[in-house]
């Protein structure tokens, strides 16, 4: 086991590697490029498997801590040098596999998903290379090391997002991910150079002298800032500004569902299971520094930083199930569902500390994987169609599908005991009720477990149910031109294997993880924290009042949803939503997003732009300015002096000139250009002052 | 008598022969060469004074001479330019060339 | 280490120069194949001295002394230490790189371009290698003629203004500095730099011009040390630029042809960033130190500030006029706010990312600059940002290296500029956090503008005009491919440059 | 009244004398040259050595050489008219007489010149460097424009001008004659 704890570093470097080769390859050579990419992951998905067994024998040893560190310097500075390093702990192993496991299958999607597409080459650099940054998230032990793959990540899915370049709209989202992430990583980046300044280092575990531990941890719990912060919530604040801006948080929420012009279901994946963990994640990893650097017990953290996750994380869950409720995009409505979920995530971490938090990001991945590629089928098949008043009925014609679909679709909306939303949605709910600091995060939580199940129970009526709508295109919109449909099922077919295997496998583990972490067996708990777990119905017994709370609002939000879609069928693909016809305005105001972007164009956006054309101008200014100026100056000169002119002639001045012009004839006879004769007179009257004063002399 | 005389007496010369010279002659490079003479007239004093001229500072005498020279070199440029560009003019270097100027 | 390395590789450019002038060559091509071996051989020589460079030793290596005027402090004295080296290996390789691409812009005036060019070099090479202030100050002039030349006689629209402008911005911090260093001598100092460092601590400069110039009263000293300090820092803050002295830049920048602009930002504008750290900051702590109040906001403004211009720029090479003033704003920034007594590593963080960010601005924005010229080779010389779209469809390798510049210049870890950035940053924090957390934002516009750059020109659909938009030919290939290894490198092992510079970065915080 | 002031103080009437008197320019300009180096001889016999060699190079090496230049530069194939204007010894001869005896008075009239209180130092070469760049700098600095503008002015008058430009610098009927 020490082998791989002492390689783990190979983990991110073998797709690193794979993109940096893929990017030399020529266009041509695309075989090569998938083949490269492909093994890479699946070495990383092998030595993942190996990291995690390597994590689950290190506390059958009885270690206290299966963690693994491997440091390095980077480069000397001052007398010091700057140090990174690898790190394997159950947390990081748990998520390499994650990680590693869904790449891979994106990458085998893929294969299938851009097998006509004449840039696949690059497309797979891309992947590679984003697979690559989100390992090295996992695996740092630095979190400069973390930021650097952060920042990685982030350009890798502005490259992705922004694959198809050509189109205008994917170019927008692409920037706009882009910088509304910057705006998050901006305070991870502060909240780094704190933690630097203060510790003076940015290793979270270095035998003692790391960030994450005790000693550090005291010292800034002890430091007090202002206004009653200590340095580690302050820190932790900032960090969290990061984790909000990648997980898609309230309220740099608006790059994730634009992201979904991407490719459709493989950039969409990576926006919804993978990348966006990445901030859930972080708040994990820093997880001592956010209950305040004072190491209390789980499900007590009630520090500033701790409350503020729990808080930005109610509150998205809520937002973001409410706008979901409104969209017609299928994949958006998977990307608000993303968002919602995310927010649980972060509900869990803020009240029930990591296993809680990371239970569900793992179960989430899966199911959300799942239902992702389902949605990729489903619009592979539909010709490219992603609005899902056009589907319906495709229950008969994608039948595989439309059985994994159903299965990520009861985990989402966590009906009870099969599926392992469930029990990490109900594991969320628990920690939020028995939280000290308040019952909202609890009520919300309520409210957004009902809508989870409300709008993925619409999806599926709308999609799955009924008669197909889609016979004729509402609009000749992106893409290719359509082919002519042949019969009434439009030619819509199920998916080939290569793109149904994944969905099946996924369903699978769907299935099975939520076994992992039931309150019976709390394996998954267990295994983040070190020690073993058993096996214990009374527990069950204990938690049993939540468990019913959580299945009576999933019943209500499923039998809502069937009795407002599902109980009658949409008859034509342009006929009004049930709820816009009841509730126009409010379902109005969710389709467009609650204005949200608009808000920020017309604040943040605009605010930039009349900053920008002010400093343009200013620019133009102070040098035409200076012109301006000098000739505005010069022109005063001249106003002035000319009136001093015109009042002296007047004051009489004119009088004067006829003595000097009568003066003047006779001294011109003296001024008659001969430069001698004046050079005479000079000598004559020096010739009369040195006499005078001689004679002076004489005399005086 | 005292040691700076001679040398005062000696510029006094040259500057009533630059003088006489720069009056009489027609050519303007003459007459320029005349008060030529009479700036050197004037250095001549400044260094006789410098040497033995009772006050104590050893440069300053020096470097007015100094400055004039060089202020002589710029004269005479500027002086020869015009007689040049009054030559292209008139064809002549002939002060009385040059009388246009009158009132 | 002694022998004559640094005098034969400053004078080697203008041995060159003349060659090309008035020795054998003959025909333009042969005129600018001497001179893209010259400008080789620079370089090498220039590596040669930083593989043999000294990386243990604290002081000055390579030290040639001679007395030249012994009556006046004037002597032959030159050397360099880590900042020198990483400057000489920037005005050895930028040129070089800018006569790579100067083929177009040279032709049919061969015989003027390289020379002044090389003349260019020997002026940079000079300044950074000089230490009297004597004979720095004429390479410093130097380096400006040919410059002001260059612009002049092979700019574009609006050559002539632009031109003159930069000749009388950076000549009135010329004589701003030459006057303050004629006042340094007055009072008693030398001409030398490592003799006048700490020259001023505790005002004692300005109570010995004082006593020097009898006029003014009691307080004269006082006012006259801030006169000096005022007369350095302007010449620099010219050079560099600082707010609001800067006017200058985009106007040259942009009516420059290209490869001059990838001198100017590249090699010329260290000149100033180099002088801070060399002369003002060694002389000056304490001036500094209490003039952070103006200065820090000043720098500020710098980064900032630009980041907005630019974005309202349609020009291209405006826009990266406008991204170079805020690259270097984060110099300034760290300069002056490492004024005050913070902690020591913050400052030896800062001052390390200081010089790193010399090279790394001197390399992305030069390689920046050489896109535009390859970008303006083909489009006959259109630049404006409308007029593109979809150019990643027509020559997707032009794109993807560019692109890489690009997020070279936004500050992606692994490449170059994130280093020297972070460590900048990593200084500020530590003395002044709020600057930066002000600064910061810069960090977040500068993407806003290059990401519209990246966005105008590649994506979208391929307009009409450039579908047959060649993709860059082999050699474009070659010397774009080796500026962006030099960025990944540079990203990836920093301890390369770094080696050389903490040392002497140690040397300047414990002094401090 | 040392034999080397005799003969400087020789060298510079006669070449005085010569430079304006002798009828063709071109062999005043040489009696010029003699004038010259006479002074420059008295200024060696007063210790004044960088002056005196400073003489020579501007006087001898710049000044004369131009005066003879221009001489040779503005000869006309005309023939010579009158060197000297019509009575023109008598009008100069007698301002310089008068001024001659303002002068003469005077210095004949001095009497009570103090002695030097303290040796006499010579300062060499390299204390009037440094004076120059020290107490002396803002004169040299304003020599220095003077000298540029002189040179900038001297190449403009110099030059040809431009056909066609400037009307009336010339009046009209005083054209010279091809």
């Amino acid at each position: 086991m020490h082998a791989i704890a002492t390689h783990i570093w190979l983990i991110p470097l073998l797709p690193l590697l794979a993109a940096g080769v893929v990017a030399l390859l020529p266009k041509r050579a695309s075989t090569a490029a998938i083949g490269l990419a492909t093994g890479s992951m699946g070495l990383a998905l092998v030595l993942s498997l190996a990291a995690f067994l390597a994590t689950l024998g290190g506390h059958a040893d009885g270690a206290a801590h299966a963690t693994h560190i491997g440091n390095f310097d980077w480069f000397r500075l001052g007398t010091g040098s700057v140090r990174l390093g690898f790190l394997l702990d159950p947390l990081g192993a748990v998520m390499l596999v994650m990680v590693s496991f869904v790449g891979l299958l994106i990458f085998i999607f893929s294969i299938g998903y851009m097998a006509h597409d004449p840039n696949r080459t690059r497309f797979f650099c891309f992947l590679a290379l984003f697979a690559s940054a989100m390992l090295g998230v996992v695996v740092a032990n630095s979190l400069l090391l973390l930021f650097a793959c952060w920042e990685v990540m982030g350009v890798a899915s502005y490259l992705l997002i922004g694959f198809w370049y050509h189109k205008p709209s994917a170019a927008v989202a692409a920037k706009k991910a882009f910088l509304v992430t910057r705006i998050g990583d901006i305070g991870l980046f502060l909240g780094m150079l704190w933690m630097y300044h203060a510790t003076g280092t940015l290793l979270f575990f270095d035998d003692g002298r790391g960030c994450l531990e005790a000693d550090a941890l005291t010292q800034l719990g002890g430091t007090a800032v202002r206004g009653g912060l200590t340095a580690a919530t302050g820190i932790a604040l900032l960090l969290l500004v990061g984790a909000i801006g990648k997980s898609g948080q309230v309220p740099l929420h608006v790059w994730l569902p634009d992201a979904m012009e991407g490719p459709t279901p493989v950039s969409a994946l990576i926006h919804a299971a993978t990348m966006v963990a990445a901030g859930v994640f972080l708040v994990a990893r820093v997880f001592p520094l956010m209950t305040g650097g004072v190491d209390t017990p789980v499900g007590e953290g009630t520090s500033v930083a701790l409350q503020a996750v729990a808080g930005v994380g109610a509150l998205t869950a809520v937002f973001a199930a409410c706008l979901a409720v409104a969209q017609q995009d299928i994949k958006r409505i998977l990307a608000y569902s993303t968002v919602s979920q995310l927010g649980y995530m972060f509900l869990g971490l803020g009240t029930g500390g990591v296993a809680v938090g990371m239970f569900h990001l793992i179960t989430h991945a899966f199911f959300k994987a799942l239902l992702f590629l389902g949605a990729g089928s489903v619009i592979h098949g539909c010709h490219e169609q992603q609005d899902i008043r056009w589907m319906g009925g495709l229950r008969r014609l994608m039948p595989v599908t439309y059985a994994t679909y159903a299965v990520g679709m009861m985990a989402l909306a966590g009906v009870p005991l099969f599926f392992s939303g469930f029990w990490s949605k109900d594991e969320i709910l628990h920690a939020a009720w028995s939280w000290a600091p308040s019952r909202w995060p609890f009520v919300l939580g309520v409210v957004g477990a009902f809508l989870t199940a409300f709008y993925m129970t619409r999806q599926m009526a709308e999609v799955f149910f009924g008669q197909y709508r889609g016979g004729v295109r509402p609009h000749v919109g992106h893409g290719i031109p359509e082919a002519t449909h042949g019969g009434t099922a439009g030619g819509v077919h199920e998916s080939p294997g290569v793109m149904t295997v994944p969905l099946v496998l996924l369903a699978g583990s769907t299935l099975v993880l939520g076994w992992l972490g039931t309150p019976a067996w709390p394996w998954f708990e267990a295994y983040l924290n070190g020690h073993s777990a058993h096996l214990d119905f009374g527990r069950l017994a204990a938690a049993w009042p939540m468990m019913l709370v959580s299945v009576v609002v999933v019943a209500l939000g499923i039998g809502t949803g069937w009795w407002v879609y599902g109980r009658r069928s949409r008859v034509g693909a342009t006929a009004p939503d049930p709820l816009e016809s009841q509730f126009p305005r409010i379902f109005r105001g969710l389709q467009a997003r609650l204005y949200v972007d608009e808000l920020y164009d017309a604040t943040v956006v605009r605010l930039h732009h009349v900053v920008s054309m002010v400093c343009g101008w200013m620019d133009e200014l102070v040098l035409g300015g200076l012109v301006t100026l000098v000739g505005l100056g010069s022109r005063l000169a001249a106003f002035s002096a000319r009136s001093l002119d015109e009042l002296l002639v007047n004051l009489g001045f004119d009088a004067g000139c006829a003595s000097t012009r009568w003066g003047g004839r006779g001294f011109s006879w003296l001024q008659n250009g001969s430069a001698q004769r004046y050079l005479g007179g000079l000598g004559l009257g020096l010739a009369t002052l040195a006499i005078l004063v001689l004679w002076g002399w004489r005399h005086g | 008598m005292n040691p700076a005389q001679p040398y005062l007496f000696l510029a006094a010369a040259l500057f009533i022969i630059g003088m006489a010279g720069a009056l009489a002659r027609r050519n303007a490079i003459l007459a320029l060469v005349g008060i030529e003479l009479m700036l050197n007239a004037a250095n001549l004093s400044f260094v006789a004074f410098w040497r033995h001229g009772p006050h104590p500072d050893p440069q300053t005498g020096l470097m007015f001479a100094l400055f004039s020279i060089a202020i002589a070199g710029a004269e005479a440029a500027v002086g020869l330019a015009l007689i040049i560009a009054l030559f292209r003019h008139r064809r002549s270097v002939s002060l009385e060339a040059a009388e246009s100027l009158k009132g | 280490m002694t022998g004559h390395w640094i005098t034969l590789l400053t004078f080697l450019p203008l041995v060159g120069a003349l060659t090309v002038a008035w020795g054998g060559p003959r025909s333009g091509a042969a005129r600018r194949r001497v001179a893209l071996l010259v400008h080789a051989l620079v370089a090498m020589s220039a590596m040669g001295l930083a593989v043999a460079f000294d990386t243990s030793a604290t002081g000055m290596q390579f030290v040639e002394r001679l007395s030249w005027v012994p009556g006046l402090g004037v002597e032959y004295h030159v050397g360099v230490d880590g900042l020198g080296m990483v400057s000489v290996l920037i005005a050895a390789l930028i040129p070089l790189l800018a006569a790579v691409v100067s083929d177009r812009v040279a032709a049919g005036r061969e015989g003027v371009y390289y020379p002044l060019l090389l003349l260019l070099q020997f002026g940079l090479l000079g300044t950074f290698t000089a230490l009297n202030f004597f004979h720095w100050f004429l390479f410093w002039e130097l380096g400006l003629v040919p410059a002001y030349l260059l612009v002049r006689l092979f700019g574009g629209k609006g050559a002539g203004p632009a031109s003159f402008q930069f000749f009388v911005y950076t000549m009135v911090g010329s004589v701003a500095l030459l006057l303050a260093f004629l006042a340094l001598r007055a009072a008693g100092g030398s001409f030398d730099f490592l003799e006048l460092a700490g020259a001023d601590r505790g005002g004692a400069l300005g109570r010995a011009l004082a006593q020097r110039l009898p006029w003014g009263g009691p307080d004269a000293g006082n006012v006259l040390g801030w006169l000096v300090f005022g007369g350095v820092l302007l010449g620099f803050a010219v050079k560099v630029p600082l707010w609001p002295f800067h006017t200058w830049l985009p106007d040259t920048y942009t009516a420059a042809p290209s490869p001059v602009t990838m001198v100017l930002t590249g090699a010329m504008s260290k000149m100033g960033v180099y002088g801070l750290l060399r002369i003002a900051w060694p002389i000056f702590p304490e001036h500094f130190a209490a003039a952070q109040g103006v200065l820090v906001p000043l720098a500020l403004a710098t980064v900032i500030l630009p980041t907005f211009t630019a974005f309202v720029q349609r020009d291209l090479k405006r826009v990266l006029a406008y991204s170079s003033i805020n690259h270097l704003g984060y110099c300034l920034l760290a300069v002056f706010v490492v004024g005050t007594p913070g902690s020591e590593a913050g400052t030896a963080a800062a001052l390390n990312g200081v010089v790193l960010q010399m090279l790394n601005h001197a390399l992305t924005a030069a390689t920046l600059f050489g896109f535009v010229e390859v970008l303006e080779r083909r489009t006959g010389g259109v630049r404006d940002l409308e007029a593109f779209g979809g150019l990643r469809r027509a020559a997707p390798v032009f794109c993807g290296l560019m692109g890489i510049s690009v997020f070279a210049s936004v500050g992606l870890p692994g490449l170059n500029g994130f280093v020297s950035e972070f460590l900048i940053f990593r200084g500020i924090f530590a003395a002044a956090p709020w600057a930066a957390a002000v600064a910061s934002l810069g960090l977040l516009t500068t993407a806003v503008f290059l990401l519209k750059v990246m966005q105008r020109l590649f994506h979208g659909e391929l307009s009409v005009a450039w579908v047959g938009f060649p993709d860059l030919t082999m050699r474009e290939r070659v010397w774009t491919g080796a500026a962006v290894a030099g960025m990944l490198v540079l990203g990836v092992y920093p301890d390369l440059v770094l080696q050389w510079t903490n040392p002497l970065v140690l040397r300047l915080a414990g002094g401090n | 009244m040392t034999p080397w002031f005799l003969l400087f103080g020789g060298l510079v009437v006669v070449g005085a004398l010569g430079a304006m008197a002798l009828r063709n320019p071109v062999h005043c300009g040489l009696s010029l040259v003699v004038t010259f180096v006479g002074l420059a001889g008295t200024y060696l016999d007063l210790g004044a050595d960088f002056l005196g060699l400073a003489q020579i190079l501007v006087y001898v090496g710049a000044v004369a050489i131009l005066l003879v230049f221009v001489m040779l530069l503005t000869r006309t194939g005309r023939g010579e008219s009158p060197e000297v204007r019509p009575g023109g010894w008598w009008w100069g001869g007698l301002v310089a007489a008068l001024v001659a005896v303002g002068l003469v008075g005077a210095l004949a009239s001095v009497s009570g010149w103090k002695p030097r209180s303290e040796p006499m130092t010579f300062p060499t070469v390299r204390d009037l460097g440094v004076a120059l760049m020290t107490d002396f700098v803002l004169p040299l600095q304003l020599v220095g424009v003077v000298l540029t503008a002189a040179m900038i002015g001297a190449a403009i008058l110099a030059l040809p001008e431009r056909r066609g430009g400037r009307v009336g610098r010339t009046p009209k009927g005083e054209e010279p004659e091809q």
